[in-house]
Order: structure tokens, then C-alpha cells, then sequence
């Protein structure tokens, strides 16, 4: 499973693109957040970040797979 | 009709001329520029990055839940991407509509929602360090 | 800083120029139109009479009273005066302020009042009329 | 004492400036206006109209003189 990685997340976790280990056996956004912020702990430092599972916020329960393109987005400041 | 673009730079006389609609007596443009400060401290430049397929999608929503709200001849969502010098327009929202309540109400609407939503960073350049905004508490 | 005139023709690059500012994140522009219908009828053309000096300082009153309520960097009021033909803009209202919400605020009581108090008048014609607008219950 | 006139009282009037009879003893602006309605009854179909002494919107109390620039404002209509 890949993970786009933008703005200050990229820069945080130093590369555009985050790859999961194989076993890494996560199956929902909830436990993708958990995964990161055990992984980064500087993640944790943020207001917060949402995932997106195919360019759409999805919440805790939604399932992810390698399948899908999932991004993490950090607070937007766009305008 | 709506108009929903990601730019290198942004036209304003484009901009005007695609919302002219002889059926709309009224158009509000809101126009965000590069401020020269922030938190009181001199703003170099700014840069903008977007996960642009899912900025568009999320601005045609906004767009989408306007058209629900208000009766709006033309609606235009235009955000730049790259580097900014100060006074460039950034984010540009307009709406024509038959009575100008609508159009600065729409407006309103569209440029608070893109900014909670639309996925788009903006990093802040000045003489000392880099912030990317709003990422910390 | 503030801009009041009554023109024959009002130049929309000439406005955004003049609003540019460098400490105003916020621009809000409201631009209002010949439209092609009123009352359901098909508008030929619009003609506006105003009292010129009078109008003037009814603007500048609004102007000092919205520089009063909103920190306001720049605030323009332009009208035009004369025969319009549909889609010309007939009055442009423009504030640069350093957030946002301010600009509406203040871009939108500014219309509102220009179009209460300031001694401006519009005549629609019609196919088979002319209608001052207002004048009649 | 003149009254310069605007849109559609203009029209109605027939003329750009109205003149006052020098005998018309008018003293402030309620009595303008009711010498107003007098001589034009037309302009009572009007929904309001307004005086303006010197540029100055003035309510009926106040005096008016052939010293100063008064006006008729009707029903205003710009924007």
C-alpha cells in the first residue's frame, strides 16, 4: 500500500511517497493514522491530518487497500 | 455554468470577461492576494502545492453545493499553484447572479469552504525560516 | 486610502490596479451590470442621471462611515453616469482589507447604501417604454 | 428661490429648474414640498420625494432661502 504524502508531511516524513511494509495488515483509515503516528511521532505534532481514499476524506472506518489511491493531507491553507 | 480551474497564474481580465452574463445584474469577485506579512513578520514569498485532482474534485462540490443554495448564472473557482511574489492574486471566486444578495453570499460560501476543505498547502517564505500554515497549533 | 468618482465609462484593470495593496490579503469586488430583463421585460438600454455633486459626497460619506467600521487598506466607489448599453458595468465597488471577511462586509454595506442615499437615477428602456426605476409604487 | 430637478420629476415637471414665485413665502423644506405637490399633483403619485439644501439631505424643519442650492431629490435609483 502506498500513501501520496504532501505539503509539510512530505517534508516531515522526507519523501513524496510512503510505502507500507507488506505485513504491515492495515485495514482501515483509523488503523493508517495509527500506523503513521507510531511510525512518525513528529506527525503527532500537527493540528491534525485526514486521509483521502480515492481523492475523497474518508473517516476512521473506512477500509483501505493497495487497490485504492490514498493520501494523507495534512491542515490545508489554500486561498 | 461554472468554471473550476488550478493555474500557474491567474488572469483577472479572463476572469471578468467569462462571468460577464447579460441575465446577471450583479458579480462579486473575491480576490486573495500574497499579504506582505503574517504573525507580524515580512512574508518573502509564498508557495502553493495542491493534490490537484482531489482540489478539483473537492471544488467542484462547493461549486456543486452553491448551485444548490443560490440561483447563480456563473460561478468561477480559480487557484494558482507554484511560487508567488507578494500582491499576486492566489485564489480568485466569482459569482454573476440576477440579484447581488446571491453573489456576495455565494462568494462568501465558496471562499470560506475552499479554505477549509479544498486540498491545497501554502508554505510561507520569510527572511529566517519556512512555515507551511495553519499545520500547527 | 479611498477613490470616489462618477465616470462615463468605468475601466475594470484601472480598479483592480488601483485596489492592489501589499498588506491586504482580501480583495472584494462588486460589479454591477446593465441586466437584459426587469420585470420579466426585455431592457434595451439604461440611462443614468445623477446629481453629480451631491452624489459625490453621499459617496464619501459611505466611504468615511465603512472606514470607520472595517480596517479597510483601500475602498473604491466608481458609478458610471450616461447611456449604457446590456453587460456594461454601471458601478464597481472594490475593498482590500488584510482578511477577508471584512471586505465582504464592508463591499456589501457600501452597495447597499450607495443604492439607498446616493442621489443616482436609473431610466429602463424598454421596447415599448421607459420606466424610472423606483420612481412609482 | 430655485429647485433644481432630477429624472423623473424633471419629466413630469417640464422644465430642469423650477422657479419659485417671489410671493410664495415658502420657509422650510415642508412647506417646499407641499407648494410642490400643489402646483404638480403628479408628483404625489411618486412613492417619496426628498429635498437636499446645499447637498445635504434636510428633513422638514429645516429652512430653506433663495441663498441656497436646493434640489428635488426623487426616489433614487443607482447601482
Amino acid at each position: 500500500m502506498e500513501v501520496l504524502l504532501f505539503g509539510i508531511s512530505k517534508e516531515l516524513m522526507g519523501q513524496q511517497v510512503l510505502s507500507l511494509p507488506v505485513d504491515s495488515k492495515i485495514a482501515n483509515v483509523l488503523e493508517l493514522k495509527r500506523w503513521i503516528l507510531n511510525q512518525y511521532p513528529e506527525m503527532g505534532n500537527l493540528n491534525s491530518f485526514a486521509i483521502a481514499v480515492d481523492q475523497e476524506y474518508a473517516d476512521d472506518e473506512t477500509p483501505v487497500s493497495g487497490n485504492q489511491e490514498i493520501a494523507l493531507i495534512p491542515p490545508v491553507s489554500g486561498g | 455554468m461554472k468554471k473550476i480551474t488550478l493555474v500557474d497564474q491567474i488572469n483577472l481580465n479572463e476572469v471578468y470577461s467569462w462571468l460577464q452574463d447579460p441575465a446577471a445584474g450583479g458579480i462579486n469577485l473575491f480576490i486573495g492576494n500574497v499579504r506582505n506579512h503574517a504573525q507580524g513578520k515580512a512574508v518573502v514569498k509564498l508557495e502553493f502545492e495542491g493534490y490537484k485532482p482531489m482540489a478539483l474534485r473537492e471544488m467542484e462540490k462547493l461549486a456543486a453545493a452553491a448551485m444548490e443554495k443560490w440561483p447563480i448564472k456563473k460561478l468561477l473557482m480559480v487557484h494558482a499553484l507554484g511560487s508567488k511574489q507578494i500582491g499576486e492574486p492566489v485564489v480568485v471566486i466569482g459569482t454573476a447572479t440576477a440579484h447581488r444578495k446571491d453573489a456576495f453570499e455565494a462568494s462568501r460560501f465558496l471562499i470560506d469552504e475552499l479554505k477549509n476543505k479544498v486540498p491545497i498547502w501554502k508554505k510561507e517564505y520569510f527572511a529566517d525560516q519556512t512555515v507551511w500554515v495553519n499545520a500547527h497549533p
